[in-house]
Formats: structure tokens, C-alpha cells, sequence
């Protein structure tokens, strides 16, 4: 991993006055815990220092072996994948959970309408991820479909390594129930994502 | 070309776009609105009974302490921070130079005078008040952030190489939010403050009144709430980490006239 | 105690033009941990004499700000504005017209 | 007592605090519909003018402060309501205008959601009325 690592800050040939070692100490003396947003957050774990180090465009070959990692950590479910839109929807609006004032244990949210437009009647939706309209309407729902999109909400980075999303289920913000649920928001017919 | 994706273009080129603007525009127009009927200079009256309030075992008012311009001089002083201090030894923004004077001019103790930095709608903090007033003695001033001591130079290279730094539950650096052009979160614009083009008008408007809340926020505060809903540990107030990153940031809007303290969302 | 208030009166082109922001939380019958606590009345006068009377609700935000418009005025005018909240708390503000 | 004294002390009178003098609608204020409220203030059937110009961006980032610009061209106009229709509490404001001011204001207003803006202008005997939807939508990270 040492030596992987090593490369990949050569390869993306970026030159740090600070490197991520250095910027990490700076974390650990600068931060400090607070409710269940605990210190060993600042520490880089290895996809996050190679896409730091490399501006986010991680060497292929190198992002293809870390994704595989990554895609290891999702736990599909059996059978459909499909859950209730309607709480889906729900999960999609919110905001709450793993910062430092969310109650621990307590139900998170999704953030999606943050970063994605998803049902029309929402017209306060986020740009930073792609459109999300329509999205079963256009993909179709199968169990394949089910697949892909069950695994890029629990782990977005086993799909694109370096992605802004965050790994939703793998990081413990939701559980398989409510990624179920979005499952159902992004692919149900009678959703609103896929209405006309 | 099937008839799905003949649909999706029509989609694509008539209505979404259209509508997108109009929203933008929109936003812009109530966004300029709550800017001229903000209550802010409330902020900075409060702001300067405080500066001129004797306070401390020492009884004495801020009035002495030296922003970088000399002691009691405010007149563009927020607009040449965060700077290196030699008296200190450090590279410190408005806030940290306060806290700075809190302990020595006034003796106060560092834990009394970081008690509650972050105020609320009920009471908003000392700091908040301070920065409000403060702040607006630097109107019209060019923002130029010092960028020249070694200290200061490093100061911008850390927090430069925080501002891209991905940690915490969610994997977020700042750029996560702040690096591309022409995105937003729900429907607020997110400026790439690492592009000098983006900054200044963003640095120029700091600290700012939240109509959201009805709270005055300063740039401390701004840093902080960014590392939660990033979803890091906390900051420390004040810390080298705070000030390097907002030096990175200012340093970066050098030159734009400071127009705040602003009103946001 | 009442928190400050500002206020600013420009002649310009044969009006005048006030206006005024008032510290006040201006809470609201929904806000659960806070007790009403709102601005009923505002009054404004021109050297004396009242020209205008409001009567505002929890729906108006909190720190008020208010614009107003005066027929004529001249540099030097008193303005006055006045308010009254549910509690019976009150301010006042008087400036001349610049 | 000269004249001029007793002017002075009814003057002294008339400076009361304005508590005791201020009048204040509680039952259209406490009405929870726009209808209730528009007759608390004694508005029947108003009509419709392009002469009222209300002025506000039709999307509010947050509905803590919609800024709200009001001014009536209905000569005569001596005062204005603002009824925000969707509101628990619709009616937020009522402004008489004397002689010497303008039948203008500017305001900040909560809106709860997204809603209709009702002004109502009161001009000699005549009712006139314009409305105005604001969108009320959710901005930042919401966590």
C-alpha cells in the first residue's frame, strides 16, 4: 500500500508545499472531537489520500484496483431493491446526521436534493452531482439497474473512485432500509422522479 | 434517434434551461433585496459600545489595541487581515487579534474570553458584535491580506493545502463544494474561492448577517460550520488552521474593494 | 430593555426618505421555546405631527426594517419614529433630515 | 393658567407613551384565514388595480425575510394591508398614511411557505386590491 501510495503522489505529479502528512499533523494538534464527530475523521484513509494527492484524477490503473476495494465493502440485499419512494423522498429533503450536533444513532438523512434535482415539484435542488430526473424513466428498473444504484448510494467510490459523493451506506449515515427507499425514489414508476 | 432521447432534448434545450434562469435571476433579485433592507448596522452599533467598553481585571476597552494599524486605528484594518503580528509571532484574523488584545490589553483569561464565541439569534457573541463594527471601518478599503513575512507565506501554502484536503465521514475537502465553476447546493451559488474571480466578492461580504437565522456571523464562524457539515471534528477557535485557511482565502480576493459587513441567505 | 435602533432620512428630489431598523426578536406563536413577543405599533412623525400608522404582526422579521416615504422635507427636519410591542415595551429614534 | 402653558400641558398629555394610545386589530391580526382577516380590517369584495405595484422577487431563499416593496397610485390612497394568504396568522401588516406621507413601505415579512401576497389599499371609499405569489424554497445544506 506504502509503495502504491508513493506512486500515485509521483504519478499525479502535484506539487505540495505541504504534504498531506504534514497537513494531517496540522489537523490533529487544530481540531478537536466534539459528539460523535470523533478526531480519527482527519485521518485520511487510502482512497482519500490518493485523490488529495492527485486533485482528484487518481491514475486509472491505480482508481480501477482501489474501486474494486471499494465495490468489496457493499453489501447487496437479497431480492428487490426497490423500497417506499414516498419515505425515499423524505430521506432525499433532509440534511441531519454524523455531524458533530446529530444526536448519535439517531435516523440521518440523505442530503440528495443538496447536490441533485430529482422530483420536478422540488425546484430547490443542488448542481454538484448530475440530474437525477427521471432517472428510472430513461434506465429502466431491473434487477441490474436495481444493482448499480443500491451500490452507488452505499458506495459511491467503487464507481468513480474520486467521486464528491459521499460513501452513504459504508459510512454509516444510512442504513440498507432507507438506501432501499432512494432505490425506490430513483426507480419506481409511480415516483414522482419519473413521472411525466 | 429514438423518441426517448428526442424528448430528453427538447426537454434539454427549452424548458429547463429557461426556467433555470429565471431562477437564477430571481435569487439574484432577493438576494439584492434583503442586502438593502438588512438590519446590520444594528450589529455595528452594538459592535462599537463593546470596542469602547471598559471590560476585564484590567478595566480597559479594546480601545487601545492594535489591529495592525497601529493601537485604536481602524480605518482599513480588517481589510489588511488576517497578518503577520510581530508581537505574537503569528499570522492572525480579526477574531484571533481580539482575543489576542482580550488577554493582554484587558487580562482577561483566554478560556473567559472564548466562553461563547458563536452567539445565537437571542444573543448574539462579544466577537460577532466586534467583527460587525469593526468590519465596516474598512468600507471601500481594498482587501490585502498580508502575504509577505515567511509566516504569512506559509500561512496561505497550508491553508491552501487544506482547503483540498479529503477526510472526515464523508470524505469532503472544501473543494468538494468549492472547486468547480457553476454549481450550487439546494440554491445557493457555490463560489470556487480558490479562483481569485470568486473570492473577492465573497471575502468582500464577510463577516455578514444570515437572514436565515437572523444571526451575525463572522469568518471563524464561516470556517467552522463548513468543517460540520463536512462532516470533520471541530475546529479550534482561533487555531493556525482557522487562520491559514481564511489567510488562503483573503489572500486570494486581494485587491477588491470590502463592501460587508454583507447579508446572506 | 430595548436593543438599538438606526435611522436614516434623506431629502432627495422633493421627498423624503426614512429609513429605520429596530432590534427586536419578533418571535412568533410557532417558535416553541420563546414567548410572543412582537412590535405592534410604529409611528412616524414629521416635526411632530404623525404621518404614518402601522400596525404590524409576528409576521414581520425579526430586527424590523422599515422604508418610508414623505412628501417634501427639507435638510434639517425632525423625523421621529416610535414602537410599541405586545409587551408593552417601546423605543424611540429622532434624527434630522440630511 | 396662560394659554400658552395649558397648550404646553395638553401637549405633555397628548405625549403619553404610546402604549396607552396605540390601537392594535386583534381580531384581524388573530384571524387565521385571509377571508377573516381581510374583514377584520373591513374589506369587502376589493377590486382589482394594476395601480398597486407590489414589488418582491418571486423566489425567497429563505422565508425568515421576504422583502416585500409596496406602493399605491391610486390617488388618495390612506392606507395599505398586507395580507400574506398561506400565513397561521395572514394578516402581518396595516399602514396608514397621513397627510404628508407617500403610500409607499418597504418590509421584511415571514412566510411559512409558498403563497400568495395580498395588499390591500384603501383610497376615499374604494377598496382596491393586487396580489403577488412568492415562492418560498429551501437554501444551503439543510443539515
Amino acid at each position: 500500500m506504502r509503495t502504491l501510495l508513493l506512486s500515485a503522489a509521483l504519478l499525479s505529479g502535484i506539487a505540495w508545499a505541504q504534504s498531506p502528512v504534514d497537513v494531517q499533523k496540522v489537523l490533529q494538534r487544530d481540531f478537536q472531537a466534539r459528539g460523535q464527530a470523533t478526531m480519527d475523521r482527519v485521518v485520511q484513509d487510502g482512497l482519500q489520500r490518493v485523490c488529495t494527492d492527485s486533485h482528484d484524477r487518481p491514475p486509472s490503473d491505480l482508481a480501477r484496483q482501489l474501486e474494486a476495494d471499494q465495490l468489496k465493502t457493499i453489501d447487496f440485499p437479497p431480492g428487490s431493491l426497490i423500497g417506499d419512494w414516498k419515505r425515499g423522498e423524505r430521506i432525499a429533503q433532509g440534511g441531519r446526521g454524523l455531524t458533530w450536533n446529530d444526536k448519535p444513532g439517531a435516523p440521518a438523512d440523505g442530503s440528495c436534493y443538496n447536490c441533485h434535482q430529482l422530483s420536478p415539484q422540488e425546484m430547490s435542488y443542488g448542481t454538484i452531482g448530475p440530474s437525477l430526473l427521471r432517472f428510472g424513466w430513461m434506465r429502466g428498473n431491473g434487477p441490474e439497474m436495481q444493482r448499480y444504484v443500491y451500490g452507488k448510494i452505499y458506495n459511491a467510490k467503487a464507481y468513480n473512485l474520486c467521486s464528491q459523493m459521499p460513501r452513504l451506506g459504508h459510512s454509516g449515515t444510512l442504513t440498507p432500509e432507507q438506501i432501499k427507499d432512494l432505490v425506490g425514489l430513483l426507480l419506481d414508476p409511480e415516483s414522482p422522479v419519473n413521472k411525466q | 434517434m429514438t423518441r426517448f432521447s428526442a424528448t430528453i432534448l427538447v426537454l434539454g434545450l427549452a424548458a429547463i434551461p429557461a426556467g433555470a434562469q429565471d431562477t437564477k435571476k430571481e435569487i439574484q433579485k432577493y438576494q439584492q433585496m434583503i442586502a438593502e433592507g438588512s438590519p446590520v448596522e444594528l450589529f455595528e452599533l452594538e459592535g462599537e459600545t463593546l470596542w469602547k467598553k471598559p471590560q476585564g481585571p484590567n478595566n480597559v476597552s479594546l480601545e487601545k489595541c492594535d489591529l495592525g494599524q497601529g493601537p485604536g486605528v481602524l480605518k482599513g484594518a480588517y481589510a489588511r487581515l488576517p497578518r503577520y503580528f510581530k508581537d505574537a509571532d503569528r499570522v492572525m484574523d480579526l477574531e484571533t487579534r481580539l482575543l489576542h488584545c482580550m488577554t493582554t490589553l484587558q487580562g482577561r483569561s483566554r478560556d473567559e474570553a472564548t466562553k461563547r464565541v458563536f452567539g445565537n439569534e437571542n444573543q448574539p457573541s462579544e466577537m460577532e458584535y466586534l467583527s460587525a463594527y469593526i468590519a465596516s471601518q474598512s468600507r471601500g478599503v481594498r482587501l490585502a491580506a498580508g502575504n509577505s513575512h515567511p509566516k504569512e507565506k506559509a500561512a496561505y501554502e497550508l491553508g491552501k493545502a487544506l482547503f483540498f484536503y479529503r477526510a472526515g465521514a464523508w470524505d469532503m475537502s472544501c473543494a468538494s463544494c468549492h472547486g468547480e465553476d457553476n454549481k450550487r447546493i439546494r440554491m445557493q451559488d457555490l463560489p470556487v474561492l480558490y479562483k481569485p474571480q470568486a473570492a473577492r466578492p465573497i471575502m468582500a461580504t464577510w463577516p455578514a448577517y444570515r437572514v436565515s437565522n437572523s444571526q451575525f456571523k463572522t469568518m471563524q464562524w464561516r470556517l467552522n460550520d463548513c468543517y460540520r457539515q463536512m462532516r470533520f471534528p471541530e475546529p479550534k477557535f482561533a487555531s493556525e488552521a482557522t487562520n491559514a485557511l481564511n489567510t488562503f482565502l483573503t489572500v486570494t480576493a486581494a485587491g477588491e474593494p470590502y463592501r460587508g459587513p454583507g447579508t446572506k441567505r | 430593555m430595548a436593543g438599538p435602533m438606526k435611522m436614516r432620512a434623506t431629502a432627495t428630489g422633493g421627498t423624503t426618505e426614512v429609513r429605520v431598523l429596530m432590534t427586536h426578536p419578533m418571535t412568533t406563536a410557532q417558535m416553541k421555546d420563546q414567548p410572543l413577543h412582537f412590535i405592534q405599533n410604529v409611528v412616524v412623525k414629521q416635526n411632530g405631527k404623525t404621518v404614518i400608522e402601522a400596525e404590524i404582526s409576528q409576521a414581520v422579521s425579526r430586527n424590523p426594517v422599515f422604508s418610508f416615504r414623505l412628501k417634501g422635507g427639507a435638510k434639517g427636519d425632525k423625523i421621529e419614529v416610535s414602537w410599541v410591542d405586545n409587551k408593552g415595551e417601546s423605543n424611540t429614534i429622532e434624527t434630522a433630515v440630511a | 393658567m396662560t394659554r400658552r402653558s395649558l397648550l404646553a400641558f395638553l401637549g405633555l398629555l397628548l405625549a403619553r407613551p404610546l402604549s396607552v394610545l396605540a390601537a392594535w386589530n386583534e381580531q384581524a391580526f388573530g384571524a387565521k384565514t385571509a377571508a377573516d382577516a381581510l374583514k377584520g380590517i373591513g374589506v369587502s369584495a376589493p377590486a382589482p388595480s394594476k395601480d398597486i405595484v407590489i414589488d418582491a422577487p418571486q423566489i425567497a431563499e429563505n422565508g425568515a425575510v421576504v422583502p416585500i416593496e409596496i406602493s399605491s397610485n391610486v390617488p388618495g390612497t390612506t392606507a395599505i394591508a398586507v395580507v400574506i394568504e398561506k400565513n397561521p396568522f395572514p394578516l402581518a401588516a396595516r399602514f396608514e398614511f397621513k397627510e404628508g406621507a407617500l403610500p409607499f413601505v418597504k418590509l421584511n415579512v415571514k412566510m411559512g411557505e409558498t403563497s400568495d401576497v395580498r395588499v390591500v389599499a384603501f383610497a376615499g371609499g374604494q377598496q382596491l386590491t393586487a396580489t403577488r405569489e412568492i415562492k418560498v424554497t429551501i437554501g444551503g445544506c439543510g443539515g
